[in-house]
Parts: C-alpha cells; structure tokens; sequence
C-alpha cells in the first residue's frame, strides 16, 4: 500500500489547528504561523500572474496602457513612508473606492430599492386561497414592521411601539431561521474535514493525535493548570 | 449624444432623491437642527474598556471587521474605522498599547494612517508593525486569535463589517477574559454578538454608532436622511397597496419598471 | 499649493470617479460608456498592489520578533519560511507539482480547518446563549428548530410535516423580513456613499486625510 | 510570555466544560462518516426548480462564478461537481471564472472530477477556466461589458486561442450566470452588474448560511431565478444529476450533529428551570 503524503500532510495539519480547541500551543503556533505566511505569499503569486497575464504581455504586443495601473498601484508603497509625500497613497485608494461606491451605489439603489419596493407591492393580495392571501399579507407586514425596528431618530414610544415589537417578532423568526442555516453551514464545513481524516490514510494519525492530547492533560494536570472552562 | 438606458428612470429618480434628501438634511444640521440619536451604552463602554486595560497594563485589540470599504459593508466598516480611531486616541492619551488588525489591503493603508494620525494628535508615536495585515479571512481569524490569546489583551473591541469568522475572535477572547465590545449589521452574526460580547450593537445601530461617536453634521445629518427615506419606502409601498386593492390595475407597479 | 493638492486631490478623484460611474451605470453617453470598461480594468488591476505595505509591515514585525529572541521566534521563523517556500514555489508556475501540491495539501486544507473551528465555537455559544428568558428567545429557538428539522432527512423520518414547515418559514416571513433589512441596510449604504463621494462624513474624511 | 487569567468556576449542568461538549461533537460527526445510517433525502421544490431551470439552458453556454472561500466548499463544491455533471450530461458549455483570487485554482481542482476524460480533447471547446479577476465589483463590470478584456485563461493560454469564447462578446451571450455565494456581497455585485443592466439571468448556488439574505432576490420575475441550498441542496442535486456523491454520504453526519445540538440547547434549558431561572 503506498503511503499518500498529501492526505497524511493533511490530516495532521487539522488535527494541528484542533489542538487550540484545548489551549494554545506550541504545535498550534507553528500551524499559525506557517498559514499566515502561506496566505500573504499566495495572494503575492496570483497577483503577480495576473500582472503578467494583463499587463506583460499584451505590454510585448504594444499595449501599454495598462502600465497606468502599476505607476498608480505603486504608489501604495508611499503609505510606509513619513514625510510630506506620504499622502500620495491616498490617490490609490480613491481610484479602488471612487470606482467602487460609485457602481454599488447605482446597482444598489435599483436592486435592493426598486426592485425590492416592486416585489411588495406587486404581491397578489386578492382572488387566491385564502392561506395564501394571508401568507402574503405576513411578506409585507415584515417589511414594513421590520423597517421600523432600525428608527433611531425618535423615541419608540406610542403605535411606534407596538410595530416595533411585532417587527423585533418577525426579526427574530428570521434570526432563527438564519441561526439554523449558520449551523448547518459551520458543520458542513466539519464534516468535510472529518471526511478527510476518517476516509483516507489520516485514520492512522488519530490514535496518535488523542495519545498526545492526553499527554497534555496529564501534564497540566500535574501543574495544577487543568482548570473547568465554560 | 445622452440617452437614458430602459428601465432605469425609476433608479435615477431615486438616486435623485435621496442625493436632495441627504444633501437637504446635511444644509438644516448645519444650520443648527437638533437631532438627538438614541443613546449607545457600548460605545459609552469604550472608555471603560480603556480604562481597564488601563489598570490591568495590558494592550487593547481593536479592529474594524473583516470587510472591505466597497459594497454593502462598506457603511459597517466606516464605523469600524471610527471607532478605531476614537480608541487610538484614548490609547494614545492613556498610553496603553494598541493593536489595529484587519484581512483587507485597502482598509489597513486607512487604518495604519488613523492610528499615526490619532496618536500624533496626542503627542505619541505610533508603532505601525502593531497594525498588522492578515490578508486573507482565515488567516486573519487564526492571526488574531493567536494574537489576542498571546498577547493577552484587556480588551477586544470588534465593532464592523463581520461576515463569519467573528466567533473565533470573541470565543478566544473570551477564553482569556478580555472585556469585549462588538457590533455588526450581518444578520447571520448577530447572535454570536449577543453570546460572548459584554456591549454591542446590534444591526443598523453599528451606522449609529459612527454618528454617535463623532456627532458631526454629517453622520447626524445621515442618519435623519435614513430614517426620513425610509418613511418614505413604507409610504411608497402602502400607496401601492391601497392603489392595487382598490382599483386593481398596476399602473403604479409598472412606474418601477420604466 | 502642495497642502491643497493633498487635501483636494484624491476627494476629487474619489468624486469624479464616482459620478463617473453612476451616471454611465443610469444612461448611455458616448463616449463615457466606452471608455468605462478600459477604466474598470485599470482600476481592477491597481487594486492587486494594495497588498504591498501590509507585506512589508508583516515582513519587518517577524523579523523585529526574531531578532528579539522572545518566545515569538520560533512563530516568527515558521512564517517567514513558509512564506519563503510558498512564494519560491508558486513563481516557479501555478501549474507546477510544488506548488499545485502546496496548495491544496497544506494552504486548502488549513484554511478550511480553521474555519471548521466555528462548527465546535457555535456548539457550545448556542449551549450558552440560547436559554429562553424572554419571548424573543423562544421565537428565534422555536424558528430554529423547526428550520433545521424541516431540513435534514432526520426531521422529515419523523413528520412528513417538518418540511412544509421550514418551506413556509422560509418563504414568507423570512423572504419580507430579509427585504426589510435589506432595504434599511441598503440605504445606509448609499447614505455612507453619498456623504463620500461628495467629501464629506467619515470615509471622506478619512481620504481627505483630515483628523 | 504572559499566562492568561482563567478563574475557576462552579460545576454544573448550565456550565458544561466547552472542551467536553467539543469532544462530544467530534465522536457524533466522526462515527456516522464511517457508518453511514443512509436516511432517505427528499428533493426540495427550491432544489428542483433550479434543476429544471438550468436543464433549459440545454445547448446553451453558462458562466459559473466561484466567488467561495475555501471554506465555502465544503458546500459549494459537492454543488459544483453536480452542476457540472447536469451541464455535460445535458451539453452545456461551462465557463469557469471568479473575482475571488482562489477561483482558477478551484476550477483547476473540480473540472477533472467530471471531465478528466475528455480533458485533452475538449478543454476550451466546451468547458475553459478563465480564473481569477481582480478588482471586485469593477472587475465584474469589466468583465461583463467586454468579456475578451480578460485576454487569456487561467494557464495563460490567449482568450481568442479557445473555441468557446469565440462568440461570447459582452455578458449577454450567456444564458445564465451562476454565482457560488459565500456572502451576502458577490451575489448583490452580480445583481448590479449583470442581471439589473440586462446582460444575462441569474442563478444562485448558496451555502445555507447566506441564502436566507438572498431570500427577497430570489423568485421568476426577480434577479435570481432560482438557488440551491447547503449540503441538503448538493444531496438533492446529486441525487436528481444521477452521480451522487460527497454530500449524500454527509448529510447523515450533519443530521446527528444537530441532534446533539438540540439536546445541548435543551439540557441548558432545563438547567435553568432548575435554578429557578436566574442566570
């Protein structure tokens, strides 16, 4: 049987991170710092392939406009600097958000307004079942009892009361549901993880892992530093 | 040659709107409107937070959320940035370390320069390696919480733009004890919020927030044009209602689709 | 002169920028819309640099740490190096054996690892928190609950019912709530935008480099 | 280095230690993965909406945003994988792209499950991996303006070199764009630059955590057509794509975990009535 050193590499780096789950520790630092560094050095490679792909070379076949972004983009470099040209790594970032705030303010205010506005009130109220009249009717009592929750510039005092304590009632079925989803998300996640241990040759680590955890324990208990944790 | 592209009169006439609304509403706060916002007991808890790391001689954590300044975070993270910038000075006036950390590259240019700014204001140095990029959510999840638990901060301060990875954070933090401020108007996180945070701020309260601390014209101003629009949402849509109940047509609907 | 330009400079550029593409967004002006694609890549690809003083920032904080000798070091080492490697083996192709078996054996699965942390975090946050104290509680348990028993097959081996259930939850009162929210969420957005694109609020602030 | 200020605290019923409840977990997760009990999954009206819709892109050519996190596919990727199996089963062509900078290497991981075989002979003919596109929202608006201004594919082969992309111009070409929706941001900034300016319909494949915030996006006449759910979505998708795969084998995993879930929530409860309330 040949030994798989990816799956095992693997394994024991989860089994690394799971060990903060106890306390942390030195076997949980290296994997700390291991990743960050890992995560900077690979956003700088793909940044750096991307360059080649639309800067370099389309810059070979004459296109040389796009070498704006890179005079622009190093000036980022001035915001380590102190003296009377630090502020020049401002225009960057105004580049990044002028763009940006500007096209989501745009699309924003006709997804999330107009047509959010359209939806509710194109909802058909009348000439169906009666369950789903009533159904419908509970879509827009949410919205407009929900949007009252979030009023901050006057006191919540006579009927703004009352609606906002139906609209906290249906924000807190939506947090519920949300609640639900979040779970089942974060174990989603668990399991593929698990899966990766428990259905190759990781399996082999797991006697290990949990001799070496009780290793700990035991030595901690005896420095009287196992203490209850809630 | 202008022409406007179907089915975007209706968002232009909104945009309008609400630029008039907002501009009107900044020209009358200017001009001495009061407008009194809801009283925020976490942020009156900031200087609580400092005055404990204060006493303990133990740094402060403070960070603006794992989001970036565009899209619908953006708001979220302002106020972060915000807030970061009202604990920079204090820190800087009481002279308890501080560390600003953040996963996106752009919000770490502004925040290195808001801690100098801040500090310089007081008198004091800023070290910039204590604000520190983690350029990637994960990584800046397993960063911060090595930092905080090695570090052992006093205070971790997480009011922004959060998208999952708070709950590492805070269960960290609060593993070591530290007093924690948080906030976010991510739904999906609201709840952790409420679990391991001492104060927070809980949904569209985090725009607030900014506003509260600064009390300049112009968050003020914002958050009074909020609210006016959104009467005006409830107005349009209880309109339409009324109008479809009653005479069945849909030609108020179909104004949206223009 | 040097003041105002540094004042002034990146606001108008935030502005320009802004409006720029607000109204290409809402109209057809040629041509604006022409220009606006090329715009946007020169924009997209500045934005790869930004990464630039977080990395040097990191870069001198490890070092500071080795230098140092404290209990930081060995940390320290462990991510310069592996930045090192990761850096050496990525230039070397993306499509080379180093770097593609880096990548999903030691970068792919530490990232999701430690996202996985949240699966055990939110098992004992929702033992502590969801004690039902008020009313509130009781409705977002009770929602729960039902959510997730109208979802897994568990839940449905028990009542057929649970996943009409879920399915209405879902549709109904969350579908308005959700768009509640957005809406508000929504505007406070724009709020935040405009104030910035005219200089003004916080963010403006900010760029403007005013204190 | 500093050791941190942890009091000792009273046993009970309330106060669990976090750690046991942990280990608790990892048995509950860990034994149903090596002995499934194989609970029957029943197909959702959302789940088969979006199968129907994207069976009639039949012939057609989709893009698929992979705007994940790593994390993201632990459901997003059983996702993936079906949706590409129901695009080569029903001749679909598929683009790969992605404004989140891990999206090429994804493609480079998932397009072998399904189309190893006719890798060689069909790559960029009827499915590519243009990869990652910096920039966000801009680069999306740049992207769906002027398709081409991306000039090569994730191994750095020239766009104009691969078949597929001959007739695809602007974003209008497509017949749907498919985002992986990781949070609530990506799949509004492909709202705002493809589906609101009317180049091309959208469909969502969401992790369960964001898709109750899409819920007021999604219906026939809205921005999204129709989305896909969480690990349940992907089982239901593998089971109607006929290849099942990694999700069904989770999600009995997921159904005892949430069982445990419930009686940790109640046990807290019950706990608390007998300390008459009082936290």
């Amino acid at each position: 049987m040949a030994i798989d050193t990816g799956v095992l590499v693997a394994s024991a780096l989860i089994m690394m991170i799971y060990s903060f789950l106890y306390r942390e520790n030195i076997v949980f630092r290296i994997t700390e710092g291991a990743f960050v560094g890992a995560s900077v050095a690979r956003i700088i490679v793909v940044n750096l392939d991307t360059l080649r792909k639309s800067v370099w070379v389309p810059g070979l076949q004459g296109e040389i406009i796009w070498y704006i972004s890179v005079i622009l983009g190093i000036l980022y470099v001035m915001m380590l600097t102190e003296g009377s040209y630090k502020w020049l790594y401002r225009i960057p970032v105004s580049f990044v958000l002028g763009s940006g705030l500007g096209l989501a303010l745009a699309g924003m205010i006709k997804v999330s307004l107009i047509d959010q506005i359209k939806a509710t009130i194109t909802i058909p109220l009348v000439g169906a079942p009666i369950g789903e009249i009533l159904s419908n009717w509970t879509i827009i009592l949410a919205t407009a009892t929900v949007t009252f929750v979030f009023y901050f510039t006057s006191p919540r005092e006579g009927i703004l009361k009352y609606i906002t304590i139906i609209g906290r009632l249906f924000l807190m079925t939506y947090l519920g549901y949300q609640f639900a989803g979040t779970i089942m998300m974060r174990e989603s996640v668990l399991i593929s993880q698990l899966t990766i241990i428990l259905k190759g040759q990781g399996i082999w680590l797991v006697p290990l892992a949990f001799i070496l955890l009780a290793i700990g324990i035991y030595y901690d208990w005896k420095k009287g530093q196992l203490h209850w944790m809630n | 040659m202008i022409t406007i592209k179907s089915g975007f009169t209706s968002s232009f006439i909104m945009f309008i709107a609400f630029f008039i609304t907002v501009m009107l509403t900044y020209y009358l706060v200017s001009k001495g409107k009061k407008i009194t916002i809801r009283k925020l007991p976490a942020i009156d808890a900031l200087d609580e937070a400092i005055g404990r790391a204060t006493e303990m001689g133990r740094p402060i954590h403070v960070t603006p959320g794992d989001s970036g300044l565009t899209g619908l975070t953006a708001s979220e993270t302002v106020a972060g940035l915000e807030v970061s910038s009202y604990v920079a000075r204090r820190c800087a006036e009481v002279q308890v370390p501080m560390y600003i950390t953040t996963p996106n590259a752009v919000v770490h240019t502004l925040q290195t320069d808001i801690a100098s700014q801040a500090y310089r204001l007081a008198g004091q140095e800023f070290d910039i390696t204590n604000s520190i990029l983690f350029p990637y959510w994960t990584s800046f999840a397993v960063g911060i919480s090595g930092l905080v638990y090695r570090e052992n901060v006093a205070a971790n301060i997480c009011i922004g733009g959060w998208h999952g990875i708070c709950l590492i954070l805070m269960e960290t933090a609060s593993r070591i004890g530290a007093f924690q401020i948080g906030g976010t108007a991510a739904t999906s996180q609201l709840s952790w919020f409420v679990a391991c945070c001492e104060y927070y701020v809980l949904g569209e309260e985090v725009f607030a927030a900014g506003a509260y601390l600064s009390q300049s014209v112009a968050d003020v101003s914002a958050i009074w044009s909020q609210d006016l629009f959104k009467l005006l949402v409830i107005a349009i849509i209880a309109f339409g209602i009324v109008i479809s109940l009653t005479t069945g047509s849909d030609w108020f609907s179909n104004l949206f689709n223009i | 002169m040097g003041s105002l330009l540094r004042n002034n400079l990146p606001s108008l550029i935030t502005a320009i920028l802004g409006f720029f593409f607000i109204l290409t967004y809402y109209f057809t002006i040629q041509p604006l819309n022409e220009w606006s694609s090329t715009l946007a890549k020169i924009i997209s690809l500045t934005s790869l640099f930004a990464i630039i003083p977080g990395t040097i920032i990191l870069i001198k904080r490890n070092t500071a740490n080795i230098l140092k000798r404290g209990n930081e070091s060995v940390r320290s080492i462990v991510t310069l190096s592996s930045f090192i490697i990761f850096l050496v083996s990525g230039l070397m192709g993306l499509n080379s054996a180093p770097w593609k078996w880096l990548y999903n054996n030691v970068f792919l699965i530490l990232s999701t690892a430690i996202f996985s942390l949240l699966a055990f975090y939110i098992m004992s946050a929702a033992y502590r928190t969801f004690r039902v104290r008020s009313w509130e509680s009781a409705v977002l348990l009770i929602v729960g609950l039902l959510t997730i028993l109208g979802v897994v097959p568990f839940g449905a081996a028990i009542w057929s019912g649970f996943p009409n259930i879920a399915n209405w939850i879902s549709k109904f009162p969350s579908t308005g709530t959700a768009r509640g929210i957005t809406i508000g969420i929504a505007l406070g957005t724009a709020g935040v935008i405009i104030r910035t694109l005219i200089g003004r609020g916080r963010l403006g602030g900010f760029i403007r480099g005013a204190e | 280095m500093t050791t941190p200020n942890i009091e000792k605290k009273k046993i009970g019923l309330t106060n669990i230690d976090s750690r046991i409840i942990w280990l608790l977990l990892l048995f509950v997760v860990g034994i149903p993965l090596l002995n499934p009990i194989g609970l029957p999954v029943q197909v959702s009206p959302t789940t088969r909406d979006f199968h129907n819709t994207l069976r009639s892109a039949q012939g057609g050519v989709i893009a698929l945003a992979l705007d994940t996190d790593p994390a993201g596919l632990a459901e997003l990727g059983p996702q993936l994988t079906a949706i590409l199996h129901l695009a080569r089963d029903n001749n679909i062509k598929v683009i790969l792209v992605g404004w989140n900078n891990n999206a090429g290497f994804y493609a480079d991981t998932y397009l072998p499950k399904v189309f190893s075989d006719v890798w060689e002979t069909r790559y960029g003919i009827d499915f590519v991996n243009l990869g990652f596109i910096p920039g966000g929202e801009t680069g999306m608006k740049q992207f769906a303006e002027d398709t081409w201004s991306i000039t090569s594919d994730h191994y750095g082969e020239s766009i104009s070199q691969l078949p597929i992309m001959e007739n695809i111009r602007t974003a209008s070409d497509l017949d749907y764009i498919i985002e992986f929706c990781w949070n609530i941001d990506l799949p509004q900034n492909i709202m705002r630059q493809f589906v609101a300016p009317g180049y091309t319909k959208m469909l969502a494949a969401s992790t369960a955590l964001v898709y109750p915030s899409l819920l007021p996006f999604i219906g026939p006449d809205k921005s999204i057509v129709a989305a896909v759910k969480g690990l349940d979505g992907a089982a239901q998708l593998e089971l109607l794509s006929g290849h099942p795969g990694e999700a069904l084998k989770g999600t009995d995993a997921q159904s005892l975990a949430h069982i445990l879930l419930i009686i940790f929530i109640v046990l807290g409860n019950i706990g608390l009535i007998f300390r008459g309330g009082k936290r």
